[in-house]
């Protein structure tokens, strides 16, 4: 595994209030179409992420493009694909973000996505983006999306209210008209009018990217050693970052090494990750799990490419969009569980054969909170040990983290 | 600024003379509700648990369902000083610090069995979640579906971000309102019975008649009532009991008492120096010293959103017996959460200029994120864009251990001290211009 | 066989020397100043000269504790829990709860009758719940830190504190002071606030039959009588579970070099 | 009756005295740790203060007590809050000034005040007492120093170390285990009074930063923390010797208004 590089130190290095310098992207983003390895990519990845200022976005905006900012956990990237637009998934600042401005909006005690979101509105970050979508994932994506409209008034941002009853048969309906409140935003964003056919050609985009994906969730789950932790997220982190067109066939490089990889099975744990579905865990954190001995079998990062097998485009495109959303059985925090919280979790565990469960949850995220208290009292019923811990964007110490990492697997290991 | 002291200036006890009648008539309301709850003569009637925003009440109470608000079990709980020991219990079935207060008070209180000094809470037999401006609901409603095995029903209530909703949003209200009677009628063996409904609707508007004309009196100069913290008591029966005759006739208790307090000048203080707004949900561990924070600075409180959290029925909206499903979809919509930022941004803007409001102070919950998140950017628009006075505060509603009082005394003590001196610097100015 | 285990806190650094990892030959403890390396030679300096032998004559050497990694000659590294756990059940083979307030942290875990960790939980962020707690409350009470306990003995109305943050719960604790509450009491609410939160980490885990307590909380009487209460049980104290981490970890370094032993091709550390 | 009045300032950390004169001298301060008896530490600053001035209790004629403490001056004849004493003793030392920063041992404030010295607005630390003196206080502490060698030592760090946790609580073992990783102290510190300089700004932001600025309060003695905050806003920040009598001061003044009957 390539050694997790260290990046983004820029925020010390230089005076304060300079603008960092960006990764210098080339416009048709060759250095993606050219990266052979996955060494390379992993390192562009990390190249990426550390900048705050959306290099992906920028060189979109370079060639002419718009691009539209969407919140996490889930929204319908096909949608704004269909207007030739570029839908990039906004995570969060990262850690060498410095929050001082969204703190005061937003109240204290809030997850760091939602801040450092805010503080890149605040302080002109969020520029490249032409509009922004936040779906009601919980009440603070929604929230965010009545300050955005104060305070970047000139940049449409829509909520996106995503049905919690997926019995009733008018909710796919109901969906189809959200999503056409939407479309008549994207339709002004855009300066073009909707097509049915440029959805049906966006969904089949989607659907080769999400082919991809599934084959390095079961690589990842079924031979661990293969692909390591942050290889794996940043390879699915870059598939909302990049246009699509060049994340597909990257992936396809980067699985037919991975596939082919000859690496030793360490003596290491199993575990599932629940709870990490919005906000994003450090790469520093990530690598710990996986150094301390766990393999992460099954987990919850970046569900936007792995919500539904395939859509079908069908007669009516964006009603198969609807029906992909609410059909999808999801046990997510995000969306309320149609089974029980005890049988979905594990059904999961028994899927991905782990022996233990992590969860890791982004401080103050609530959706995530409530459910661990259900999932632990069904793994405690089945004899499956579990570790909760939970983390902000920006930490730089780990050492509380690694203390319980350890204890966790040294209690499954050892006798 | 206030005096000095010679003794201890501690303001403690302040007496709130003004409240008559219906505070009595309130707690006693209150005591026989939870006690017909508690009592287990049979036959028993069915009981469903539901949340104040977008409550579907009529409904329920049409198929003979009773009601329990968790939501106002906590809070009940939080003023008689009993919730901390439900949230530790919580914490320790793995509820993290920062879960909503409410959460974890019932659900630490339904692990313990439900016993509260007012009585036993029953166990639900249906569970209708009203997804209606807060993500927790869904949370807490999957985690007592958990614990209880009931049923629940998934009632979810678009979000306004437009003043009128859409027809398609009453439409999937609409047939959600179908899907849950079909429910209740499997349930209970019993029709729907579409005249009692109606009944039901008529009753619940008279109540919202009588409210609304509570809540209006702050636009009195000086105001009869504390908007905010007298709503504490009487947001009960419209919340609860709507729908009962009972609960009408309580505001028409609370408004005679009204009118005499004018007529006879009893009002909430000797001297209204400052009119406020309040936002936000109260401090229920603490809320009477929070109170005497604002009395002593001769602060009364004309018009509060948080009454406002079981419908905006100030604003015109009632529930109409000649389209009853329409009118439950729309009311759905309509509790103060479910609103935007740009409209609770509007609804605040018009509270300030009806009721004629210096100062407004905002509670923040560091528990609740469906109220609080963006508070923040709210006090910067009150004071940049339109000039109000502002104060934000932070505490909880629900865990005391988050209320400090030395801090918000210091606080408030200075907002309103700078207030008192700019209107003398003013004053000053005005009575000897140039 | 002589196997030293080292505990490295942030409050102190705790040492223990086993024969055969069977019999405590001696323990020491230095606060944890300066250069962690530094104190933790010292305490090892001392160890030898209690139990009277060279440092060359320590076989194995294993750490924990938070400054774990620090230390060079060290032959193995075990997380705090894993190393409390051992020490406790050594102290107590009935022992099925380890509860550990320490300075930074307040730990609890469940162990197995073979002193194996089956679940633990530790002290959330914004939580006083830890040693530090006490030691500034007994500068600015300007009680000694060895006299705190005994005197909340005498407790009558036991004075509680409500804030969660440690800052905000000092000026709690001047308020009271400031009115006339009697340092007993303010003691002894102290303690009770402390052990309440580690009372709700204890039932997070589970309570069990038997509960030990290690780390520094056990040399505060106070303390030890609050938890008492608390829990409502009877808790495991000796003086030597203050160092139960220490002991522990020399226990597990001794199992390892037994490993060792009988596999000698997988020598190592 | 002689205009001499006393400002007594009973903070979390410290209780200061200020004896000010007819006009604008300062005839006597004190400066001493409050205790846990707060009535007799206003006594004894009060005194204190007097000595420093040569008077004695009955040549002041007004009294005013401010700081949390301010309920136990039983002393003074009138109670005024800190934020409002410091915007009126910062306006006293520096008429320009439209924005007062007050870093005081359990609080920062920001305070926006007009040209007459009154308060606009004024935002204070809400979570908890991370970025304030205490703060400061516990990891100067950790790292073996004392407060008044902190802030000359992080003006010599070559490369400020980036401290993340702001809880006090926690800050300490962040700065432990950066010991433990051989960083340089002065690095560390550097980088703690920056994360402070970063909170503060924070807080001004909430009121919104005015062009003259004036930084009041006890840690604003420390000229490390000067230095953060004067390069995190890329402006200048008034500061004098006196700064952390500024509540003292601007209760005495406040004392002086209600004396003449002025507004107040
Ligand atoms: N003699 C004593 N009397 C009372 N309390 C003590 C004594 N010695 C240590 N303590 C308490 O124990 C704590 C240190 O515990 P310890 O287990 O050494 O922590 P760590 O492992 O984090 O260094 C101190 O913060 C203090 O509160
Ligand atoms: N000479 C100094 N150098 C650096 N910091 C100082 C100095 N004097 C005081 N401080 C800081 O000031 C804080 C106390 O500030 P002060 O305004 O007196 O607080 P309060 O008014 O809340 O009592 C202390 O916590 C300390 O960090
Ligand atoms: S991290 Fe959690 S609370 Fe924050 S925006 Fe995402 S889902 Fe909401
Ligand atoms: S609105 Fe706030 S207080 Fe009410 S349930 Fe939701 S999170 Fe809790
Ligand atoms: S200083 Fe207190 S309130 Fe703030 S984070 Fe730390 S413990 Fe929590």
């Amino acid at each position: 595994m390539p050694e997790l590089l260290k990046i983004g130190s820029w925020a010390e290095d230089l005076p304060d209030g300079e603008t960092p310098p960006g990764v210098e992207i080339s416009s048709d983003f060759r250095e993606f179409t050219e990266a052979e390895s996955v060494e390379r990519i992993v390192h562009l990845a990390q190249e990426v992420l550390a900048d705050p200022t959306f290099p992906t976005v920028r060189a979109w905006r370079a060639a002419g493009g718009k691009a539209v900012g969407c919140f996490p956990v889930y929204t319908p990237q096909e949608l704004i694909h269909s207007f030739a637009m570029l839908p990039v998934s906004i995570q969060g600042g990262g850690e060498n973000l410095e929050i001082s401005r969204a703190d005061a909006a937003l109240g204290s005690f809030l997850c760091s996505i939602s801040k450092s979101t805010l503080e890149m509105a605040l302080t002109g970050l969020l520029d490249p983006f032409d509009a922004f979508v936040f779906p009601y994932i919980c009440d603070v994506s929604r929230n965010l999306d009545g300050i955005f409209a104060r305070v970047l008034p000139q940049r449409p941002s829509h909520m996106l209210h995503l049905p919690q009853n997926f019995t009733s048969p008018a909710t796919i309906p109901f969906l189809v008209a959200e999503y056409r409140s939407l479309i008549a935003k994207l339709e002004r964003v855009a300066g073009r009018p909707f097509s049915q056919e440029d959805l049906r050609a966006s969904l089949e985009v989607f659907n080769e990217q999400r082919a991809l994906v599934d084959r390095l969730v079961v690589l990842k789950r079924d031979s661990p050693w293969k692909v390591s932790l942050v290889e794996y997220y940043l390879l699915l982190r870059l598939g909302g970052l990049l246009p699509r067109e060049v994340h597909v066939p990257l992936l396809r490089r980067a699985l037919a090494e991975l596939e082919g990889r000859e690496r030793k099975n360490k003596d290491s744990i199993r575990v599932i990750v629940l709870g990490p579905f919005c906000e994003q865990p450090t790469l520093e954190l990530l690598q710990l799990v996986e150094d301390v001995g766990c393999y992460v079998v099954g987990d919850e990062l970046q569900m936007l490419h792995r919500w539904c097998p395939r859509i079908e485009p069908g007669s009516d495109p964006l009603e198969s969009l609807a029906t992909s959303y609410v059909r999808t059985p999801i046990d997510i925090g995000v969306r309320s569980t149609p089974t029980t919280k005890a049988a979905a979790i594990l059904a999961r565990v028994d899927a991905s054969k782990a022996q233990g469960a992590l969860f890791l949850t982004a401080k103050f995220c609530e959706p995530a909170l409530e459910d661990v208290v259900l999932y632990r009292r069904a793994l405690e019923g089945r004899g499956i040990p579990y570790l909760h811990m939970e983390f902000e964007e920006k930490s730089t110490t780990y050492e509380q983290a690694r203390l319980q990492l350890e204890t966790f697997a040294e209690s499954i290991l050892f006798e | 600024m206030a005096e000095g002291a010679s003794a201890p200036a501690v303001p403690g006890g302040v007496s709130r003379s003004f409240l008559r009648d219906a505070r009595g008539l309130q707690r006693k309301l209150v005591e026989e509700y939870y006690g017909e709850l508690a009592s287990t003569d049979p036959p028993r009637r069915p009981v469903a648990y539901m949340l104040v925003g977008g409550n579907l009440t009529e409904i329920l109470r049409s198929f003979g369902y009773d009601v329990v608000f968790p939501e106002i079990v906590a809070l009940n709980c939080a003023i008689k000083h009993q919730s901390l020991e439900n949230i530790l219990h919580a914490e320790s079935l793995g509820y993290g610090l920062d879960v909503c207060g409410y959460v974890k008070n019932d659900l630490g209180l339904q692990d313990l069995g439900g016993k509260t000094s007012f009585g036993q809470i029953p166990r639900p037999d249906l569970l209708v979640c009203s997804f209606s401006g807060c993500y927790v609901y869904v949370k807490w409603w999957e985690a007592l579906a958990e614990s209880y095995g009931a049923p629940l029903f998934m009632f979810d209530v678009p979000y306004m971000r437009e003043e009128t909703p859409r027809k398609e949003d009453i439409a999937y209200l609409v047939s959600q309102l179908w899907e849950l009677v079909h429910l209740l009628e499997k349930r209970t063996g019993r029709a729907f019975d579409m005249d009692e409904l109606k009944r039901v609707l008529a009753e619940s508007r008279r109540a919202e008649d009588g409210w609304v004309e509570f809540l209006r009196a702050g636009r009195l100069r000086p105001s009869p009532i504390e908007a905010y913290f007298e709503s504490i008591f009487y947001m009960f029966p419209i919340n609860v009991l709507r729908g009962t005759p009972g609960a009408a006739d309580f505001y028409d208790v609370v408004n005679e008492e009204v009118r005499a307090r004018v007529r006879d000048g009893n009002y909430p203080l000797p001297e209204e120096k400052v009119r406020v707004l309040v936002e936000g949900v109260p401090p229920y561990t603490n809320y009477r010293t929070f109170w005497d924070f604002f009395r002593k600075w001769g602060a009364v409180s004309v018009v509060a959103t948080y009454p406002k959290v079981g419908g905006l029925f100030d604003r015109g909206f009632r529930h109409d017996p000649s389209r009853p499903f329409e009118s439950i979809a729309e009311y759905s919509l309509g509790a103060y959460v479910n609103q935007s930022w740009p409209l609770r941004r509007k609804i605040i803007a018009d509270y300030v200029k009806e009721y004629e409001v210096d100062a407004v102070i905002i509670h923040g919950i560091k528990s609740c994120r469906s109220f609080t998140a963006g508070q923040g950017d709210l006090r910067d628009w009150l004071i940049h864009d339109q000039g109000v006075p502002t104060l934000y505060i932070e505490s909880d509603h629900q865990d005391p251990r988050y209320f400090a009082p030395a801090q918000i005394k210091n606080r408030m003590d200075a907002f309103f001290e700078s207030l008192e001196q700019r209107r003398a610097v003013s004053a000053a100015a005005g009575a000897a211009p140039g | 066989m002589i196997t030293g285990g080292l505990d490295l806190g942030a409050g102190a650094i705790k040492g223990a020397l086993l024969e055969d990892g069977q019999r405590i030959l001696a323990t020491a403890s230095a606060p944890s100043r300066g250069i962690p390396v530094q104190v933790a030679r010292q305490v090892l300096d001392a160890l030898g000269e209690a139990a009277n032998i060279a440092p060359d004559d320590i076989d194995y050497l294993c750490t924990t504790g938070f400054g774990r990694y620090t230390i060079p000659e060290r032959n193995l590294q075990v997380s705090d829990f894993t190393s409390s756990a051992r020490g406790a059940i050594f102290l107590f083979p009935k022992t099925r709860l380890v509860v550990d307030v320490g300075t930074q942290a307040s730990r609890t875990m469940s162990v197995s009758d073979t002193g194996k960790v089956l679940k633990f939980k530790m002290n959330e962020k914004c939580a006083a719940g830890a040693g530090r707690f006490v030691e500034r409350c007994s500068k600015y009470l300007q009680v000694p830190l060895e006299e705190m306990g005994p005197k909340a003995l005498a407790s009558e109305r036991p004075k509680l504190i409500s804030s969660v943050c440690a800052v905000l719960a000092e000026t709690e604790i001047i308020n009271n002071v400031a009115e006339g509450v009697p340092l007993p009491d303010i003691l002894m609410g102290v303690f009770l606030s402390l052990a309440q939160r580690a009372h709700s980490l204890m039932r997070y885990v589970g309570i069990q039959p038997e509960v030990t307590l290690v780390g520094g909380l056990v040399r505060n009487v106070g303390m030890v009588k609050a938890l008492h209460d608390t829990v409502g049980m009877d808790l495991n104290v000796a003086p030597e579970a203050y160092y139960a981490a220490a002991i522990g970890s020399a226990i597990l370094g001794h199992s390892r070099l037994r490993k060792l032993a009988a596999a000698p091709q997988g020598a190592g550390g | 009756m002689s205009g001499v009045v006393a400002g007594v300032d009973i903070g979390s950390t410290t209780a200061k005295c200020v004896v000010l004169g007819e006009g604008p001298r300062i005839l006597g301060k004190s400066l001493s740790v409050v205790g846990v008896d707060i009535v007799k530490d206003a006594e004894r600053a009060l005194e204190a203060a007097l000595a420093d001035s040569h008077l004695s209790r009955s040549d002041v004629s007004f009294i005013t007590g401010t700081g949390y403490g301010r309920y136990k001056v039983y002393f003074g004849q009138l109670v005024v809050t800190e934020i409002s004493c410091h915007a009126r003793g910062a306006h006293f030392l520096f008429p320009g000034t439209r924005l007062v920063v007050d870093i005081g041992g359990q609080d920062t404030k920001a305070i926006r005040i007009d040209e007459k010295g009154e308060v606009v607005d004024f935002a204070m630390n809400d979570k908890c007492a991370a970025g304030t003196g205490r703060f400061l206080d516990v990891c100067a502490n950790a790292l073996g120093y004392d407060v008044g060698e902190i802030g000359p030592l992080s003006l010599q760090a070559r490369r400020a170390v980036k401290v993340t946790s702001t809880c006090t609580v926690f800050a300490e073992s962040e700065v432990t285990s950066y010991v433990s990783r051989g960083k340089d102290p002065k690095d560390i510190l550097a980088g703690l009074h920056a994360s402070i300089a970063n909170r503060t700004l924070s807080l001004m932001q909430r009121v919104g930063v005015e062009p003259e600025i004036t930084f009041t309060g006890g840690v604003s003695q420390n000229e490390g923390m000067v230095h953060a905050l004067r390069r995190r806003l890329g402006a200048p920040v008034n500061v004098s010797p006196l700064s952390q009598y500024l509540g003292a001061l601007g209760a005495a003044l406040h004392g002086r208004e209600r004396l003449s009957g002025g507004a107040a």
